[in-house]
C-alpha cells in the first residue's frame, strides 16, 4: 500500500500565524513534529511509500523527512494547484498511484489511532472508498481489497480537525490524558505517563507530577514545579519558584523566574492563551524569552573583558609555559591535535590546537594545574575567534544532527561554564550547566567564573 | 596554499555551460576532498545554477558595443569553503534579492534571488569599473533538524 | 537541447532533452512560436540534465502566453534538480505538475 | 496617566487611567507621580482599559504602589485589564495580590460598599 497525503496552505496557515518561522507539518505535538504522527500512521497502515503533496512550499518539511529512510520508508513530494479536487490531486500523481491500494489522507488532520493496533490487515481488508471524513477533510482508500471483510463496529481510528490553537492545546492534553501509550512518543519512559528526554536536569527541590512530557537539554531550577499536564520543549530553561501547569512550553524558551504558566502556550518570547486565541510577545526577556544566539553571543563589553582577562592570563602564564612546555614536552606528555569546532555562527568552523597533559608525573601535574593546556587557546580570545568561558567548543562531527551552534546560547570558549562548578557530576550534565550560564552570565560574573574554572583544575575528577 | 582557480571567458552564452560544468566540477572535486562533505550532488548543483545564473547576468549587461569584453570566474577556498567570484566589468548594477512577484508569471529576475538561497554568503562589490559577485558555501555536513 | 514532438489527445506533447539554460532557452521560445497559439502542451522534463532561472523563465513565459489564449499548458515528470529551481522560486504555484506524461496529457 | 480625586465616594478615591504602556521607560514616572497622590488620598483605582503593554519593571511600579498604599492603610484597585495585561498579571502571580474588577465604575463602587479600614 500506498499513502498520499493532501495538504492545503490555507487549511494550515492559522499554524503559521501562531508559529512564524515552523512549518507547519513540523510544529511539535507533544514534542514530536506532527508529520511523524501521519508518518507513523501510514506505516502503521503498512505503507511501503508516502508522497507528501502541498500547494504550498514543502522545503522545510523535504530537509526534516528527506527520503524516509529514517522511518524505512520512501518518502517523496509533489504540487498542487490550490483548487485542484481529489481526482486531479491523483491524475497528477498517477504514477505514484498506479496499480496499487492508495490511502489518500486530505486535509490538515491529525489522525487519533493506537500503534498496538493491526491497521495493516484492516487496510488490506477494508472496501474502497470514504472511510472517515470530518469538517476538514478525509481519509479514503482506492483499489481493490485483497479480501473484504467489513470491520466490526467502528474503526479503530478517527480523526481530528487542527483548526486553531484551541484545538492545538486540546489534542496536546488529550494525549497526554489519555494517549500516552497510543503513539510514540520521543524520549525514555521509566515509569507510566512520564516521558523525559535527555540531559534533563531536575534539582531535589523541583517537582514534577504526572502526565508529563520533557524534552532534551531542560533544566529545571530550584523550586521549579511542573503541575500535571505539561508539555516541555527541548532546550528549555525553566528558572527558580516557577510554576507550569497544564501548559505547552515549547522549544527553546526561557521561563524567568517566580513566574505561574497556567493553562498557556509558551512559546520564545510568545505567550498564547490557548482559550480566547490572544497571544502576547514578551518585550521582557526577564519573562519570557526565546534564546538564540544573538542574545548571548559576544556583547562588545563581554568582548573587552575577556580580551583583557586572557591578556592577564597570558602573562601569568607565560613564564611557567616557557620552563615547563620543553620538559613536558620532551616527556612525551604534551599531546597536540588540530581539528575543526564549531563556532557560534551557522556555517563557520575555527581549526584550533588542543592540548591534553598526561597528569602522571609532578611536573606535567603542576603543568595542568597551572592550566597551560589553554594557554595556546587563549591567544584565540585575543583575535576573538573565542571565548575566555563559555561553552566547551564541540568538534566538527558529521553524525550530530543538532549543530551546536544552531543551538541557543553556544559560545566556544577556553574555559566551560562546567568546569567552574561543581554541577556537573556526570559528563552529560555539561551541557545543561553551560546552557544555563548562557542565559545567566554577566561579563563580571564571567571573570569569577573564569577562577574558578582554574581553581577546580587541581582536582582530577571533573569531566573533560 | 590552497589551489586557486581562475577561468576568464568570453562574455557570450556560447560559453555559458563551460563556465557551470566548470562550476559544476570544481565543486564536486572540492566536495570531495573536504572531510565529512555535505550531500556532494546538491552542492554540486548549487554551484552549477549559481555560476549558471551569474555567468548570465555578465553576458545579458555587457554592452554589445564591446564584443571582446570577458566575464572571469575565479576560485578559491578556505578549510571547508569554497567561494566563487564572477568578475566583470559592466556597468555597476544593483544586487537585489528579493524575490520576483511570482503571481504576475515574471520570465526573469529569479537569477540572484536564486544565488542567494542556494549559497551561504553573496556579497558584491564595485571596484576599478569592475563588478565582483563573491559567494561562498560551506562543504561540511549541515543537518537542519 | 533537443525536443522532440508527439500528439495525444489534443495534447502536443513537448519532450526536452539536455540543458535549458539562457543559451538554450530561445531554442524552446522560438519552437514554441512555431506552434499554433491555443495549442496545448504538455512538456515533459524528465530527461532535463539542468535547468537554470533562464529557461524557468522561458517556461513561465509560455504559461503566460498559453493562460491568455485560454490554452492549457502542463509539466510532466520533474526531476529532484528541476524541482529544485521550482521550489525555490515557488513557481511551481503557476503549473499545473503531473509525475506521468499520459495523465497529463487526459482530460 | 491621568489622574482625578472622584469625591463622589464616602472617602476621597484616587482614579488614575493608565494608557498605552508602562515599561521601564516610564515605570519611574508612575512611581514618582503616586507618591504625589498618596499625599491627597490612600484609596486608589487603576483603570487599565488603555493600556496595552506592561512589563516587569511597569508591573514592579504597580506593585510598589499597592504596598505604598497598604502601608498608609489605604488599598489600590485594579479594573478593565485587557486580555494581555491580564496575561502578564497572570503569568507573574501578581493577580493575587490585588482585586481586579471588570470595569472602573464596580472598582469605584467596592470602595463604598466596604467600609475602609
Amino acid at each position: 500500500m500506498k499513502t498520499l497525503l493532501v495538504i492545503r496552505e490555507q487549511e494550515s496557515a492559522w499554524l503559521l500565524d501562531q508559529f512564524p518561522g515552523i512549518h507547519p507539518l513540523l510544529v511539535p505535538i507533544c514534542n514530536k513534529p506532527f508529520i511523524e504522527f501521519l508518518v507513523d500512521f501510514a506505516i502503521l497502515a503498512g505503507s511501503e511509500a508516502l508522497r507528501i503533496v502541498s500547494d504550498g512550499g514543502l522545503r522545510d518539511v523535504e530537509l526534516y523527512c528527506a527520503n524516509g529512510s529514517r522511518w524505512g520508508v520512501e518518502i517523496s513530494y509533489g504540487n498542487i494547484n490550490p483548487a485542484d479536487d481529489t481526482y486531479t490531486v491523483i491524475e497528477k500523481n498517477r504514477r505514484f498511484c498506479l496499480k496499487e491500494r492508495i490511502m489518500i489522507i486530505s486535509g490538515f488532520l491529525f489522525i487519533r489511532y493506537d500503534k498496538k493496533s493491526d491497521y495493516t490487515s484492516l487496510f488490506a481488508s477494508l472496501q474502497s472508498g470514504e472511510l472517515l471524513r470530518c469538517p476538514h477533510g478525509s481519509i479514503s482508500l482506492t483499489g481493490d481489497a485483497a479480501s473484504v471483510i467489513s470491520p466490526a463496529g467502528t474503526l479503530p481510528f478517527s480523526l481530528v480537525a487542527l483548526d486553531s490553537i484551541g484545538k492545538y492545546y486540546e489534542l496536546s492534553m488529550e494525549i497526554l490524558r489519555s494517549g500516552l501509550n497510543k503513539y510514540v512518543l520521543p524520549g525514555y519512559s521509566s515509569e507510566a505517563d512520564c516521558y523525559i528526554g535527555r540531559n534533563v536536569i531536575i534539582p531535589k527541590s523541583a517537582e514534577i507530577q504526572k502526565p508529563v512530557i520533557i524534552g532534551n537539554n531542560v533544566q529545571l531550577l530550584a523550586n521549579t514545579v511542573i503541575h500535571a499536564n505539561s508539555v516541555i520543549g527541548s532546550n528549555v530553561i525553566i528558572d527558580r519558584d516557577s510554576v507550569i501547569s497544564g501548559s505547552i512550553v515549547m522549544d527553546n524558551t526561557y521561563i524567568g523566574e517566580h513566574l505561574e504558566v497556567e493553562n498557556k502556550i509558551a512559546a520564545g518570547n510568545l505567550l498564547i492563551d490557548p482559550e480566547s486565541g490572544s497571544s502576547i510577545i514578551m518585550e521582557d526577556p526577564h519573562l519570557l524569552t526565546a534564546m538564540t544566539p544573538s542574545r548571548v553571543a559576544g556583547t562588545l563589553l563581554r568582548r573587552v573583558v575577556h580580551t583583557f582577562a586572557a591578556t592577564i592570563l597570558i602573562l601569568i602564564q607565560l613564564l611557567p609555559w616557557l620552563l615547563l612546555r620543553p620538559i613536558v614536552g620532551m616527556q612525551g606528555k604534551w599531546k597536540r591535535k588540530r581539528e575543526p569546532y564549531y563556532t557560534a555562527l551557522a556555517g563557520k568552523n575555527v581549526t584550533l590546537t588542543s592540548t591534553y597533559i598526561e597528569s602522571n608525573g609532578s611536573l606535567s601535574t603542576l603543568a595542568k594545574t597551572l592550566a597551560l593546556d589553554r594557554f595556546s587557546l587563549l591567544f584565540k580570545v585575543l583575535s576573538g575567534e573565542l571565548a575566555l568561558i563559555g561553552n566547551k567548543p564541540v568538534r566538527v562531527n558529521a553524525s550530530i544532527r543538532l549543530l551546536p551552534n544552531r543551538v541557543a546560547g553556544y559560545r566556544p570558549a577556553v574555559f566551560s561554564y562546567a568546569e567552574a562548578e561543581d554541577w556537573p557530576e556526570f559528563c552529560i550534565d555539561t551541557e545543561i550547566v553551560e546552557h544555563y550560564y548562557a542565559v545567566h552570565s554577566n561579563p563580571m560574573k564571567d571573570i569569577s567564573m573564569t577562577q574558578k574554572a582554574i581553581f577546580h583544575r587541581t582536582y582530577q575528577n571533573h569531566c573533560t | 596554499m590552497n589551489p586557486i582557480i581562475t577561468l576568464t571567458l568570453q562574455a557570450n552564452l556560447r560559453y555559458l555551460r563551460i563556465a557551470s560544468i566548470m562550476a559544476c566540477n570544481v565543486a564536486e572535486i572540492f566536495a570531495d576532498l573536504a572531510c565529512n562533505a555535505t550531500d556532494i550532488a546538491e552542492f554540486c548543483h548549487a554551484y552549477e545554477l549559481s555560476v549558471s545564473e551569474a555567468f548570465t547576468n555578465s553576458v545579458r549587461y555587457a554592452e554589445p558595443s564591446q564584443p571582446e569584453k570577458q566575464v572571469t570566474i575565479h576560485f578559491s577556498s578556505n578549510n571547508s569553503t569554497l567561494a566563487v567570484s564572477i568578475i566583470d566589468t559592466n556597468p555597476q548594477f544593483n544586487p537585489v534579492t528579493q524575490a520576483p512577484d511570482i503571481s504576475c508569471y515574471p520570465e526573469g529576475g529569479y537569477g540572484l534571488f536564486l544565488i542567494h538561497r542556494l549559497m551561504d554568503t553573496v556579497s558584491y562589490t564595485r571596484k576599478d569599473n569592475t563588478n565582483i559577485l563573491t559567494m561562498t558555501k560551506q562543504a561540511t555536513m549541515v543537518h537542519e533538524a | 537541447m533537443n525536443i522532440s514532438e508527439k500528439t495525444v489527445n489534443h495534447y502536443t506533447i513537448l519532450s526536452l532533452q539536455g540543458i535549458l539554460n539562457a543559451s538554450s532557452a530561445p531554442t524552446l521560445r522560438n519552437y514554441i512560436a512555431g506552434l499554433p497559439e491555443a495549442q496545448s502542451l504538455v512538456i515533459d522534463l524528465e530527461k532535463i540534465e539542468f535547468l537554470d532561472s533562464s529557461g524557468l523563465g522561458a517556461l513561465v513565459g509560455i504559461a503566460r502566453k498559453k493562460k491568455s489564449s485560454s490554452a492549457v499548458m502542463k509539466l510532466a515528470r520533474m526531476n529532484d534538480r528541476v524541482k529544485k529551481v521550482f521550489e525555490i522560486t515557488q513557481a511551481y504555484t503557476l503549473f499545473d505538475i503531473y509525475d506521468d506524461v499520459s495523465a497529463a496529457a487526459e482530460a | 496617566m491621568i489622574f482625578h480625586l472622584d469625591t463622589t465616594t464616602p472617602q476621597p478615591l484616587g482614579v488614575v487611567l493608565l494608557k498605552k504602556r508602562i515599561d521601564s521607560n516610564n515605570s519611574s514616572e508612575l512611581q514618582k507621580a503616586f507618591t504625589q497622590w498618596l499625599q491627597q488620598t490612600n484609596n486608589f483605582v487603576f483603570d487599565c482599559a488603555e493600556l496595552d503593554f506592561i512589563d516587569s519593571s511597569g508591573l514592579g511600579a504597580i506593585v510598589s504602589c499597592l504596598r505604598k498604599a497598604l502601608e498608609q492603610h489605604g488599598d489600590l484597585k485594579l479594573a478593565a485589564l485587557g486580555p494581555k495585561v491580564a496575561m502578564i498579571f497572570e503569568l507573574t502571580k501578581a493577580k493575587k495580590l490585588f482585586s481586579v474588577f471588570s470595569d472602573r465604575s464596580e472598582a469605584i463602587q467596592s470602595f463604598s460598599t466596604v467600609s475602609p479600614k
